[in-house]
């Protein structure tokens, strides 16, 4: 079939963190242009720089957080997610070793914790899981650490007492002996236990405007990712790893392995989102931006599955 | 020696009102942008939004503890950024072989993008205040160290002869002709460091801390507040245009010596 | 004119409209050093006319203010009170008609000694080259042209002001102003010098005024010779026309009687007003 | 003027090997450490890793398509920076009202942190280079600006005059007394200039592109591959030295007018 | 000292050793413009020296090499051949025991006329307030003592060179080079500061080299007239004793008949190589 815009600009925040990898993926296996589409893919320093991007019109699409889509309906500036790529967040919370034992989230009175940025969804899930033991955000301090080697640098000069990061970062300090973990959203019953729910992470999203004006091609995109999650579901991390750019591995290839193998289970199987997920995200949000708060958030208007479904029809 | 008659310039209260004109008029242009919707509000907020977050931002007193904390790093940096860039430049300038050596490396160095190298420094310096520091001192440092190093290059040879003859000492050099002489050069560079100074220290900040007007703008980018980050650099730039005063005060009492276009007075006695 | 009618009027009956230059009651007055505090008053009341084709020297003490007279007929520095009129017209800006040797080094030290005296002749629209060619014989004419590819800092002192001379005579203005143009060559190299001024003025009779502390080479060039009183508030004291026939050899002139009496006369007076200047600030 | 005797400089080949020893000096340093673990080859890399990496990267060509872009933004930055700032700079200083006017409101343009505006520039200019190069002209600008003001306030009043007096018009003037005079201004602004244009470039990319060393540094940096992200660095600096040699033969082109210390040949003839 | 024990030797024969000063052979070379092509050798061979308390004149046409000369006694400018000595001491870098009056403007712009001529004094460690109590006299003495609060380039052309006078001459070198001192100053003024130099220097009899272009200001002040011929590879061509009893007052004793032998022997002399030297560059 004929697609309304072949090329495309592509946004993402930090493309080689796991989170992404189902975008990696696609483009390594090809299906982009088997597609029919010629994707540029942009990288960006954060989520927020990419959604940016998609808002001010020099990106047509992104890969982000699901977060995002609520965050935007508050601000006047409606998104719409079209493909669920991770359906658990991923980010773990753990303790740093070197500044003492922490083992339970009450302990963190009074501490340190590592985020990756102020206001970015690993704060969010510190601060939702101190409400839920009673705390409020205050009372603790939170550090920007960012998701790279300055994370790493953090806990190794034991400048923080707990860090709330994702993959590699976690793995590393992990294989190091640095951390012990104290919550894992990596796993279906870490997020249960953490938001009370599914918690829909990365997500294909776009405007609505450019759904309206392309549905082909955001057709053509959305049976892209979805071929993608059901190849990565059979794969073996072997597979995985000799489709991936050499590069993501030079630095260690075991580690990447390794926080490969934690990450997996985060990747949704088939791209559907459900409305539970949705509301566990707006629940969250709804605690700590304001902005979120101050509106109401038709859900509904946050994600659509009819293109998910359409392409399950014809993906096996 | 003399020089043409200069249009004389308005008076200090006139200039202020043009001035404040030329702010009041972007101002405005800002809010007929955004509020005929040119400009995207949610891009560039709005003026009022942003002027409404800064004075109650100011009022709460919750700015502060933020402001205070970008102002120590923006001055550490900009301190010890601009000694180590005049001692250095002043070194390199009177150590040829040493400059001609070491060139290369130097302006290698002022070529590495600072952002890579916030890990290192997060390593060595930890999150607090010093790895900011660090940043805003190797922006500040390399424009500090380029001005000074000319500027000593450009003395005047006959009076640093002279100064020689009358039995000038390498210190008395020093004090007396190159610092002197290079004075121009210096307060020129540090008009620029200044502005990079608070870059360096806001920049460190966004990249990873706990406190500073970079940590407020990160996190109201964070949250898509765009009030929010326009509001952080409102007041960013008004304390950097206050300790620019101050660069520019110190500049006027220690320059005073230099021929401006001659001048006579029209009042006698 | 901005002037009175009746101002214009007075002026024009005195002939000062056909004056190549005039000062009118010129007083300068700097600030002081700091900028506040007391003001320094160069020179009081100045009135002059130099007419077309006129040589005039003038003579004073050092730090009376004879350069700062110069500055203000070169429309450099406005006078604190009184005006500058240049045939006619009050200087406003620079004076299109003057030339002006300065005092102090002033070459351009990025250009060569030839492209020094060649860009007069460039900033009138003469191609580079052209303007090149045409400065070849100047250099010459000054005892340099074998060093045309010398910049200034390689110049002995004398030959920096030697190329200054050919800059400023080359684009051939209607005023030449002089400051102490010769004071750092040799008296022989003098004397040739102003041989060649006096050649070339004679040829199409320019108007020069000419600051010199040499009174003989005042005497010996000039049609008039003015002498300034000691700063602070210098006046204009003394005024000589010199009467000597034309055209002269400076060395030669020297000799005649006429010369030495007005050397005589002129030296009397001048002497007194530099033992009052040095009297007035020397303490010891 | 004449100045003291100089200590002659040693020859060319033996300020090059001297060079070259400081570069090998810095490598062993280097590999000592983290050889023995004082430095984490985590965070440091290995000296040899990274050079390997670099020869690897330049063998296989790949590096030079992203190489491509970053040279170009940087030269598009450099050039555009350098000429809007000579521009802007010879403009104030000839306009002293809008110069005092405006005064104020560029010292405060270049104390905004240009990572926060980064997503505006992307608004404006859309992802690809211009975005980058935007953000290395705001970088450039402002150096050569404040250095070109100065530079044109320091000209000699003397000479000024004498050109006035020799007929110059404004035109004139700029050519013939105003460039020159603070040409020395400008290049010793372009030392610091080369540097931070080739930084504006690489952050650009870093904070979001599709090609060019910045992404690449990027890349390696979001999979801890250190010696990939020092690679990257090592290719930076080198092409930032060879920028800066153009640099300064253009300089010496220029400037061969200046008063050196006065030196005797030894050799007659 | 790296020479050979026969030239040390020959030297202390001819007493050179108790000179004050003394050039041998010296050559100075300097590289063309363009730094490649053609060098340029001002002086050749100039081998002169200077006694202890002695009082040395050099005249010579314009761009023939004398400050060239004074550079290379100063310790500013190694010669290409040939050698300096001063007290026996061959001069490397720095001469320590010469004071230098430069021909240009050296006076430091960033310092009023006061801190100027204390500069030297502060150099040597006085404290600042004593330093500048002491320049205060200094500057009454070249009657400047109401400018002590001016920056150089609020000072006239005279002015500067004579806090430069001051400024020199107040740390009380043993040697004190004199490039054209008073060219900037009237008659008047010049002969006041020349009695004032002569007062000085028979006070404590230092050596003085002085370079000047006034022929009669150079034999009523010396001990010795030298002459250097006009460049290129200037040489010293003629060398007058001045046996005209002391102390004496320039302007009188320019009227005996000594003085005007003398002055007629010296100028022929000159006069020929100021010729040749013009001849030789002058193409019309
Ligand atoms: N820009 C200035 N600011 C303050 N005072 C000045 C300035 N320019 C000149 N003067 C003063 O004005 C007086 C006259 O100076 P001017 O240069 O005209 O003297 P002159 O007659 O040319 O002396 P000379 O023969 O030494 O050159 C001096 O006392 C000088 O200090
Ligand atoms: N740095 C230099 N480079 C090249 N040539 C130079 C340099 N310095 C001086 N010269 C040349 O050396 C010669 C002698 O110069 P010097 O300044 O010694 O002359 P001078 O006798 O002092 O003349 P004046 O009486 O005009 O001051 C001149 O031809 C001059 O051009
Ligand atoms: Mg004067
Ligand atoms: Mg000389």
């Amino acid at each position: 079939q004929q697609v309304e815009k072949k090329d495309l600009k592509l946004a993402v925040g930090g493309k080689p963190l796991l989170y992404y990898l189902p975008l990696t993926v696609a483009e390594r296996l090809g299906y982009f242009k088997e597609a029919g589409l010629n994707v540029e893919i942009n990288d960006f320093g954060g989520g927020a720089k990419s959604l940016q991007a998609l808002v001010g019109g020099s990106a047509d699409i992104v890969t982000g957080a699901f977060d995002h889509t609520v965050q935007m309906q508050a601000k006047g500036q409606p998104i719409t997610a079209v493909a669920l790529l991770g359906r658990y967040p991923g980010i773990v919370l753990a303790a740093v070793n070197k500044a003492g034992t922490i083992k339970s989230i009450k302990e963190l009175k009074g501490k340190k914790i590592g985020v990756t940025a102020p206001g970015s969804s690993t704060n969010f899930m510190v601060n939702y899981l101190l409400t839920q033991h009673g705390m409020t955000p205050e009372d603790v301090s939170f550090i920007g650490v960012g998701g790279g080697p300055s994370a790493v640098a953090a806990v190794k000069r034991g400048e923080i007492d707990a860090i709330a990061n994702l993959d590699p970062v976690i793995s590393q300090l992990e294989a190091d002996g640095d951390v012990s973990t104290i919550a894992d959203t990596r796993t279906e019953k870490g997020t249960l236990d953490t938001y009370g729910g599914p918690y829909p992470a990365a997500v294909l999203y776009t405007t609505p405007a450019f759904i309206k004006e392309n549905p082909k091609t955001t057709q053509a995109l959305v049976d892209v990712f979805v071929r993608t999650l059901k190849w990565l579901d059979q794969a073996k991390t072997e597979d995985v790893l000799k489709v991936l750019p050499p590069e993501y591995f030079l630095g260690n290839q075991t580690l990447y392995a390794q926080a490969f193998e934690h990450s997996k289970p985060t990747y949704s199987p088939d791209g559907r989102f459900s409305q539970e997920g949705a509301e566990a995200a707006y629940k969250v949000l709804k605690a700590f931006d304001k902005a979120v708060a101050a509106t109401d958030i038709d859900l509904s208007k946050t994600y659509t599955n009819a293109y998910v479904e359409d392409s399950l029809k014809r993906i096996k | 020696m003399a020089v043409a008659r200069v249009k004389r310039l308005p008076s200090r209260p006139v200039i202020l009102l043009l001035q404040v004109a030329v702010l009041i008029g972007f101002f405005l242009i800002w809010h007929v942008l955004t509020a005929t919707k040119i400009l995207s509000p949610f891009f560039f907020g709005t003026p009022l939004a942003v002027l409404e977050r800064t004075w109650s931002d100011f009022a709460s007193g919750v700015i502060w503890y933020h402001l205070g904390i970008t102002l120590l790093e923006t001055a550490l940096a900009f301190v010890i950024g601009t000694v180590a860039g005049i001692a250095f430049g002043f070194w390199f300038a009177r150590a040829p072989l040493v400059s001609i050596v070491f060139d290369p490396y130097i302006k290698a160095v002022n070529a590495l993008p600072r952002v890579v190298l916030a890990p290192i420094f997060a390593l060595w310096l930890g999150l607090g205040i010093w790895s900011k520091v660090a940043l805003g001192v190797t922006l500040v440092f390399f424009i500090v160290f380029f001005n000074v190093y000319q500027g000593v290059k450009e003395v005047s040879p006959v009076v640093l002869a002279n100064a020689k003859m009358l039995g000038a000492s390498n210190r008395h050099l020093f004090r007396h002709v190159y610092l002197p002489s290079a004075l121009s050069w210096v307060f020129s560079s540090l008009h620029t460091a200044v502005g990079f100074a608070m870059v360096g220290a806001v920049v460190g900040e966004y990249l990873g801390s706990a406190a500073g007007l970079g940590y407020r703008i990160h996190q109201a980018e964070g949250v898509f507040d765009t009030v929010g980050v326009f509001s952080g650099m409102l007041v960013l730039t008004i304390f950097v245009v206050v300790i620019d005063a101050v660069v520019t005060v110190i500049e006027k009492r220690l320059l005073h010596w230099r021929p401006q276009e001659a001048q006579t007075t029209n009042a006698q006695g | 004119m901005s002037d009175s009618a009746a101002v214009a009027a007075a002026l024009r009956t005195e002939g000062a409209d056909k004056a190549a230059l005039r000062l009118d009651g010129v007083t300068c007055t700097f600030p002081s050093p700091d900028g506040r505090g007391q003001t320094y008053t160069a020179v009081q009341g100045v009135t002059l006319s130099v007419a077309a084709g006129e040589f005039v020297s003038i003579v004073g003490p050092t730090g009376s203010g004879k350069s700062t007279i110069l500055n203000v007929a070169a429309g450099l520095l406005a006078p604190s009170a009184g005006r500058a009129l240049t045939f006619g017209e009050p200087v406003d800006g620079i004076n299109p008609h003057a030339g002006y040797m300065f005092q102090a080094d002033a070459l351009m030290p990025w250009k060569s000694a030839l492209e020094n005296v060649a860009a007069g002749l460039e900033f009138r629209g003469v191609p580079r080259r052209e303007a090149e060619e045409r400065a070849r014989p100047w250099l010459a004419r000054v005892g340099l042209d074998r060093f045309g590819d010398r910049y200034p800092h390689q110049l002995s002192g004398g030959m920096r002001k030697r190329v200054a001379l050919a800059q400023t005579l080359i684009v051939d203005p209607k005023i030449v102003l002089m400051d102490e143009p010769f004071s750092a060559l040799d008296i022989q190299t003098r004397q040739l010098m102003e041989n060649e001024l006096l050649d070339l003025w004679s040829a199409d009779r320019k108007s020069v005024v000419f600051i010199t502390h040499d009174l003989e080479e005042a005497i010996s060039m000039s049609d008039r010779v003015l002498v300034l009183s000691a700063g602070p508030g210098a006046r204009l004291i003394g005024e000589y026309r010199v009467d000597l026939e034309r055209p002269r050899d400076v060395a030669e002139i020297r000799m005649t009687p006429r010369f030495l009496d007005l050397h005589r006369e002129i030296w009397g007076q001048l002497r007194e007003e530099v033992l009052k200047g040095y009297a007035q600030t020397k303490l010891k």
